[in-house]
């Protein structure tokens, strides 16, 4: 037989196929990085490194959250309960430490197992019973903020001294210094990229993206793979939680409300296909340093009230327009 | 010679869905170092078989034996660490990973935990691949292929496991001659090395050819086990049919057609020059009313891309399309079904059907769209289209409210022939059409092709399978390196062979 | 008896009665109606006549779905609607006139469909996900809504504008009769033309219906003004209701009941198959465990406890893997209809963007 | 929005100017847009610049302006707090910038009050005792059982804690107050008449319905009609906030009394801005002046009410 592709057509593909995969990230960071510059030459003081630097503290969280949403979104679900898982982890946090005097040192790891033990459980009723994510995850949503009301419906100030102190620390950078929670976020995302690019769970996630059916029928751990996927994103929503806590240095039922959608949209941004197996981490990040950027406009605008809402759709409208514009060139 | 032990035995399986009983009791062994073809029409419950067998489905009744240990796997994954791998009939890859991927997820090579050498995940995949003379960009996304490459992937996905059984199912239904030699270079190094292989095809030539046994089922029953060398293409057909209808005959000979008188009209259609980077080079091809053009050439030689883009499928980049004397000036679907194209893509599952709807649904589809949503086809009229031709089909099972889903491959494939037949196309593009249909629905898909034809229906005539296009087409268009090489009558003068040096010369010789 | 069971919308309906049930035991003239100024008066009624802007919402919400796309923008079109029909109407002279109420509800409903369009032209022209394309609009539309009433409250007093909401036609809500009447020619328009045989083939299968000709472009354009015409039409009512526009609130999270309403009478997110009756079953639903909540004298805090338990049940009834995994022991083991075939992928092959 | 866009620099600077950065919950009610407007033109008024942000009823919106505030160094920051905790790590940043702060509207809980400089502001708990304060002097001497349905606002809300709170605490102690049913209504309209339609339906026997906001309250009021009774009469209602259309419905005779809150707070917090610029020490606790209104007083007051 002769061979079935021609030397041409193998070089084309490779052209083709290979910067594809690229092409949303890159659109993403184009336009995020015109964003910035109109910014910049638009406000005094947006060019200071520490306003990029606060974009990063004051979206730790965010960035955390969003992370864990990038492998439920991978694997092609949808996980609405983070934002309620949120102010779970900051209400679990606040009770146990002022009000039952525990040692943060118990707290927090037992925060982080109660995140991803709920998100397993999920993942469980997803999987074997055969829910739709949304609704399950729906359901976790209302529940976990059920819980936060039924613990206090007050907020709760920690004035342990660990949480006080770890607040006021800082990293030194040159000139400039970032909070511990912008470390620890980063940190995160480069843990996350390693599970997702170089352990089979997460070459798993891709495949169920990709096709559940598929990844079945190819003897993958399909079930494992997606209570797994929830399970990340239960402790990524705590451990945003608990970075929360730090943040404000208390605990309150009413935090996070509609984060979900901030952190998918963040994912969304940075190129993540909501039908799940296309996406990188990284996108997430310039996902969410695009919400930041936006917030810092809106900031430095000094915008009236309801111009504030109007401004944040206009600027997501104008991104996301230009992303699909730049983006869609190479297709 | 008594049979050595069988490594593989199933026992009374039954399997039923809603409404069908799948299989029925069914018996099954296979022995060590043999290949075992599994026959049966479409929907006899060949996939059902191999579905239950390696853990998909849960049986209702019945056990299997694998190595002489009673097993019951409750997911392929299962069945794959007990060394039962399998390529299953409609190729289930993840579309958005690489080939190499493809190939090694699930057991990549790992470093503490963690896969970390893709330079060798990438070089082992392109010596896997050039063991089916395959030689692609592995880092490519599998979508980006056609199905046939697809298919190949798969199979040296479930190749390159070391497994005890080898289960392929329909793995040649979207191969060239060529590729089915490679595979078949690849069984029998399986094979010699001790290998079971269970195999299903449509091909009879293939069965012949490769298989040692076969087992035979009709309507989820078991008819008998035979050794191939022991039962005649008549008999073995009439065994999967059940009667004793001379199928194979009615397959032979059709008669050549004038082609010059038809060709004295004016063309129905006329494509100038028509083309697209990265597709295919410009191409001219009339085809006329009455006639049969098929495309022939080898797997990724653009035949598909040349259907598709007088469909408007992809939108061509140079050239002109005339209909009737009249140019289509914009080119989509649905301005090609304006003009009474109609096009049958060969990849049923993710461009041909709606999985989620009903038999009925599905069918009357395009003459619905064409209509517009206002005018819906009165449902006496809907019903009784339907009704015809699942009969004349013989789409199994015959009941308009079954989910496509819930069909075997075979009979999707008839859904989506009778959904455009019943628009009435003046030109109807056919990208292997008879892909996984059983002998007999093939001859009759023939023989509709040349009744339509008779009666004025130009077709354009895509298949993996020469001697298919050879028997009903006028003339052969034959295509290599993505570029329409030659247009060959279909005379006296017009062999297989001649076409196969055409592929390989790039000229008419 | 299992034909019963096996109908699609058993289970929701099943929960909807139990629901009801569970308030007969708290207040045993739950079901009492009784005749009041020739108007029906119960809590039977109540619960439809507060449930009818969410039904009309979740109408709009599950011809969205079943293309395959989500709208969240819903919320905030109902605010706008109630912005600006109340805006028009406080500017008049003579609020009662029905000339002007009538044009104030006709500019609201264009106003409306123009954003659905937006939608639409931004999901099927631009090619942008659903959930982001209709993101904008949620976060946007609130603040046109605040900037149309510069911030504040407007309330009116317009007795035909009043109708909409909380008017009476032979002796049943004006709302709950627009609402059917919306959902009843919805369906027959469905099932009559050929629209939910495209619609559910665009969501099935896009590519597919592509390749037979269906123009899914103006499909889904369609489909997303239709629901911006019904989240405006709920608007109206809404606001009716109170005979006031509040910008801020209007709505709120009212896009998620309707999500949730749609996948309780059973159509899949993913797209495909919808059931318009199912829909109107789950909005039911929904009302019905508030009015509970209410009956019962759940505390706010625990109230959306009690939610995610009866989500959960409602949703695990539902589930074919569900129930044969529990109840399965007691009957023979049957493979579940619905979670059939999973050597067939449901999803079309996704490329990369 | 202008104000942030000089191209001098550092907004604050050596400008004589003063500047004021304020960051606003939101944009939520009637109520918060008045108090946002009194500011804006009590700022105006007094050439105080004004730096303006709206957290969109998101505590982290308002921990980055206030934050972005440092960042432009303004001279004085001002805000109503979302919720009362989590303020302490931003604070100590202004604090550490050298820039006072001056709280408005809610409180924060802090154990360092050197945090700020003052808070002014209603008292919620106050509000909800002198509802009840009504109450138990409208009942003064009678020996019936008083059956009162309470529409709360929404779950975690401060005034929605505090308001129950107070009335509760205050009528705990007579045991003819029943409250015999509790909900929320989120303080919107819509949902105030909802829930009323509910109380109606399985409780044939409210005497007094309260309601933390005037929205409840008024749609409470058409839930109250619809069912064929009198609000006012039939259903006695206490209202807190004290908007037009409350006024307005006690004219009618519609609501019996109404507890402000008043968020016309632009001019003593611009009183105050000026007075910590100048470096004077102000108290920590400010007080608005706020009012109890009844029926006889409605209509006197209706043609003064701003918002
Ligand atoms: N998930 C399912 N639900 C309901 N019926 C099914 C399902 N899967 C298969 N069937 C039915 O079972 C029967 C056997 O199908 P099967 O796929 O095993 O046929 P096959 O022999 O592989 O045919 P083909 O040659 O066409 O691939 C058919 O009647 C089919 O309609
Ligand atoms: N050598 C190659 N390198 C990269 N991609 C290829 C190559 N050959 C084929 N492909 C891909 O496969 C697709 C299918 O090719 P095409 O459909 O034209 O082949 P065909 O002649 O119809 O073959 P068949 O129908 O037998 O699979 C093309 O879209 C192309 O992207
Ligand atoms: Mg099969
Ligand atoms: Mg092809």
């Amino acid at each position: 037989m002769t061979t079935t592709t021609s030397p041409t057509g193998v070089r084309l593909a490779k052209v083709f196929t290979g910067r594809q995969r690229y092409v949303p990230i890159l659109a993403t960071a184009g336009v995020l990085l015109l964003m910035w510059i109109g910014g910049a030459l638009t406000y005094d003081n947006f060019a200071d490194l520490q306003v990029l630097l606060n974009v990063f503290k004051d979206n730790a969280f965010l960035l955390v959250l969003a992370v864990g949403m990038t492998f439920v979104i991978l694997s092609g679900g949808i996980d609405l309960s983070v934002g309620s898982m949120l102010a779970l982890s900051t209400m679990l946090c606040a009770w146990l430490i002022t009000e039952e005097g525990w040692s943060p040192g118990t707290v927090i790891p037992l925060v982080l197992v109660v995140g991803a033990v709920s998100g397993s459980a999920m993942g469980a009723i997803i999987h074997f019973f055969e829910v739709p994510p949304f609704i399950a995850t729906l359901a976790g949503m209302f529940l976990a903020r059920g819980l936060c009301y039924v613990i206090s419906t007050d907020s709760i100030r920690i004035s342990h001294p660990f949480f006080t102190e770890t607040a006021n620390t800082m990293v030194p950078l040159g000139d400039y210094r970032i909070d511990p929670s912008v470390v620890v976020s980063l940190i995160v995302v480069a843990v996350a990229f390693v599970a997702l690019h170089y352990t089979r769970f997460g070459r798993n996630v891709y495949a169920i993206g990709g096709n559940e059916q598929s990844a079945l029928l190819m003897g993958l751990p399909v079930g494992l793979t997606k209570v797994g996927v929830y399970a990340v994103s239960g402790l990524c929503a705590t451990g945003a939680g608990v970075l929360y806590t730090f943040y404000t240095g208390a605990g309150y039922s009413n935090t996070g409300i509609g984060m979900e959608l901030d952190a998918i949209a963040a994912v969304v941004i940075g190129g993540t296909l909501l039908t799940g197996g296309s996406g990188f981490v990284l996108g997430t990040v310039l996902g969410v340093l695009v919400f930041g950027v936006i917030q810092t406009i809106i900031q430095f605008e000094g915008l009236l009230s309801w111009w504030t809402r109007i401004a944040v759709g206009a600027l997501l409208l104008l991104f996301i327009v230009l992303q699909r514009v730049i983006g869609a060139r190479k297709t | 010679m008594p049979d050595p032990q069988p490594i593989l035995q199933m026992k009374g399986i039954t399997k039923e869905f809603p409404g069908v009983t799948a299989l029925a009791g069914v018996d099954f062994r296979l022995l060590p170092g043999e290949v075992h073809a599994l026959m049966g029409e479409n929907g006899a419950g060949k996939s059902t078989l191999i579905k239950v067998l390696t853990g998909v489905y849960q049986a209702e009744a019945g056990e299997v034996v694998l190595a002489g240990e009673r097993v019951h796997f409750s997911s392929p994954l299962k069945a794959q660490q007990a060394g039962v791998s399998t390529v299953y009939q409609e190729v289930n890859l993840c579309p958005n990973l690489s080939v190499a991927e493809n190939i090694f997820i699930g057991r990549e090579p790992r470093f503490l935990g963690l896969v970390n050498n893709y330079p060798e995940m990438r070089r082992r995949s392109r010596e896997l691949l050039a063991r089916v003379d395959l030689d692609i960009d592995v880092t490519a996304p599998l979508a980006s292929y056609s199905l046939a490459i697809q298919q190949l992937v798969a199979i040296v996905r479930a190749v390159a496991i070391s497994a005890k059984v080898v289960i392929l199912d329909e793995p040649t239904s979207s191969l060239d001659a060529g590729e089915v030699q490679q595979l078949f270079r690849v069984m029998r190094r399986l094979k010699e090395d001790g290998v079971a292989l269970l195999f299903v095809s449509h091909f009879l030539e293939q069965i012949y050819e490769i298989s040692d046994r076969m087992t035979i089922l009709r309507n989820g029953r078991l008819v008998g086990e035979w050794r191939t060398d022991e039962l005649s293409r008549i008999e073995l057909v009439s065994k999967m049919i059940g009667t004793e209808l001379s199928v194979l005959e009615q397959l032979e000979e059709q008669p050549r057609r004038d082609l010059a008188a038809l060709e004295r009209q004016e063309p129905f259609l006329r494509a100038d020059q028509v083309g697209k980077t990265g597709l295919v080079a410009p191409f001219d091809l009339s085809i006329h009313r009455g006639e049969v053009v098929g495309l022939a050439g080898l797997l990724g030689s653009g035949r598909t891309e040349v259907a598709r883009l007088i469909f408007g499928a992809d939108r061509a980049e140079t050239g002109t399309i005339t209909i009737d004397g009249t140019p289509l000036s914009v080119r989509t679907p649905s301005t090609a079904i304006g003009r009474n194209i109609a096009f049958c893509p060969e990849n049923r599952k993710t461009e041909g059907l709606v999985e989620d709807l009903t038999v009925r649904e599905n069918i009357i589809l395009a003459m619905q769209a064409a209509r517009g949503w206002l005018r819906p086809v009165p449902p006496r009229r809907r019903d009784e289209l339907v009704a015809r031709y699942i009969e004349a089909l013989s789409i199994r099972p015959a009941n308009p409210e079954a989910l496509v889903r819930n069909l075997s491959g075979g009979n999707q494939q008839k859904v989506l022939l009778a959904r455009w037949l019943i628009t009435q196309p003046k030109l109807l593009i056919l990208d292997e059409p008879t892909r996984g249909i059983d002998v007999g629905a093939k001859a009759e898909i023939q023989r509709l092709v040349v009744s339509l034809a008779e009666d004025g229906m130009s077709v354009l005539f895509i298949s993996a399978e020469l001697e298919e296009v050879l028997r009903l087409s006028h003339k052969v268009g034959v295509l290599r390196d993505r570029r329409l090489v030659a247009q060959l009558a279909n005379d006296e003068s017009l062999t297989a062979d001649r076409i196969m040096q055409t592929i390989a010369s790039g000229e008419d010789s | 008896m299992t034909a019963v069971t096996r109908h699609r919308l058993f289970w929701p309906v099943l929960v909807l009665v139990v629901l009801l049930l569970g308030n007969l035991i708290e207040k045993p003239d739950f079901f009492v109606i009784r005749m009041q100024d020739g108007h029906l008066y119960g809590s039977l009624i109540d619960i439809l006549r507060f449930g009818a802007p969410l039904m009309l919402v979740a109408l709009g919400m599950t011809l969205v779905i079943a293309t395959g796309g989500i709208d969240l923008s819903v919320g905030s079109v109902v605010s706008i609607a109630g912005a600006v029909a109340c805006l028009h109407i406080s500017r008049q002279s003579d609020q009662n006139a029905v000339s002007g109420v009538l044009l104030a509800v006709a500019m609201a409903l264009g106003v409306a469909l123009l954003f659905g369009a937006f939608n639409g032209v931004m999901v099927s022209r631009i090619g942008i996900q659903p959930i982001i394309a209709t993101l904008i609009l949620m976060v946007a539309g609130r603040g046109v809504a605040q900037l149309i009433m510069d911030g504040q409250i407007i309330t009116i007093n317009s007795a035909p504008y009043k109708w909409i909401g909380a008017g009476w036609l032979f002796t049943l809500p004006a709302a709950v009769l627009i609402a059917l009447t919306m959902v009843a020619v919805t369906a027959l328009v469905m099932r009559r033309s050929a629209l939910g045989l495209l619609l559910e083939s665009v969501g099935g299968n896009a590519e597919a219906s592509r390749l037979v000709g269906i123009r899914a472009r103006s499909l889904v354009l369609l489909v997303y003004a239709i629901s911006g015409l019904c989240a405006g039409l709920a608007g109206l009512m809404i606001s009716s209701n109170v005979s006031s526009a509040d910008g801020n609130n209007a709505g709120l999270l009212i896009e998620l009941d309707a999500i949730l309403a749609v996948v309780i009478g059973g159509t899949a997110l993913t797209g495909g198959r919808f059931s318009i009756g199912g829909t109107v079953i789950g909005a039911l639903v929904i009302q019905t465990l508030s009015t509970t909540v209410y009956t019962l004298g759940v505390p706010p805090e625990t109230t959306l406890i009690f939610k995610a338990v009866v989500v959960t049940v409602v949703c695990l009834l539902q589930s074919p893997a569900f129930r044969s995994k529990v109840f399965g022991r007691w009957g023979p083991r049957r493979t579940p209809p619905a979670s059939g075939s999973p050597s067939e992928p449901t999803t079309n092959a996704k490329v990369p963007a | 929005g202008d104000g942030t866009r000089d191209d001098d620099g550092g907004a604050a600077g050596g400008d004589d100017k003063i500047v004021l950065g304020f960051a606003q919950v939101g944009a939520e009610s009637g109520w918060r847009t008045a108090n946002t407007k009194s500011i804006q033109d009590s700022a105006k008024a007094e050439g105080i610049e004004l730096q303006f942000t709206d957290a969109q009823q998101k505590q982290e919106n308002q921990i980055k302006s206030i934050r972005g505030f440092i960042q432009q160094k303004v001279d004085v920051i001002a805000f109503s707090p979302v919720v009362n905790t989590g303020w302490d790590p931003v604070l100590k940043e202004a604090k550490a910038a050298g820039i006072p702060v001056i709280l408005t509207d809610r409180a924060v809980d802090s154990q360092d009050t050197s945090l700020y400089v003052t808070f002014i502001g209603s008292d919620f708990i106050v509000e909800g005792q002198r509802a009840a304060d009504w109450l138990l002097k409208e009942y003064e001497g009678k020996n019936e059982q008083v059956n009162i349905v309470e529409l709360q606002g929404s779950p975690g809300a401060a005034p929605a804690i505090d308001r129950k709170k107070g009335f509760g605490d205050a009528i705990a102690a007579n045991p003819n107050f029943k409250i015999i049913a509790s909900q929320t209504g989120e303080f919107t309209r819509a949902k105030g008449k909802e829930v009323m339609t509910a109380f109606l339906q399985s409780n044939p026997d409210i005497d007094v319905l309260y309601a933390h906001n005037d929205d409840m309250a008024l749609g409470a009021i058409q839930a109250i009609e619809e069912a064929g009774k009198k609000p006012g009469t039939d259903i006695k209602i206490i209202s807190i906030d004290g908007v037009k259309d409350a006024f307005q419905a006690m004219v009618d005779g519609k609501i019996n009394v109404v507890v402000e809150c008043n968020p016309l707070l632009g001019p003593q917090l611009m009183d105050l801005v000026k007075k910590v610029v100048a470096g004077e020490t102000v108290e920590k606790r400010i007080l608005t002046e706020e009012g109890v209104f009844t029926q006889d007083q409605a209509a006197a007051a209706l043609p003064n009410r701003q918002y």
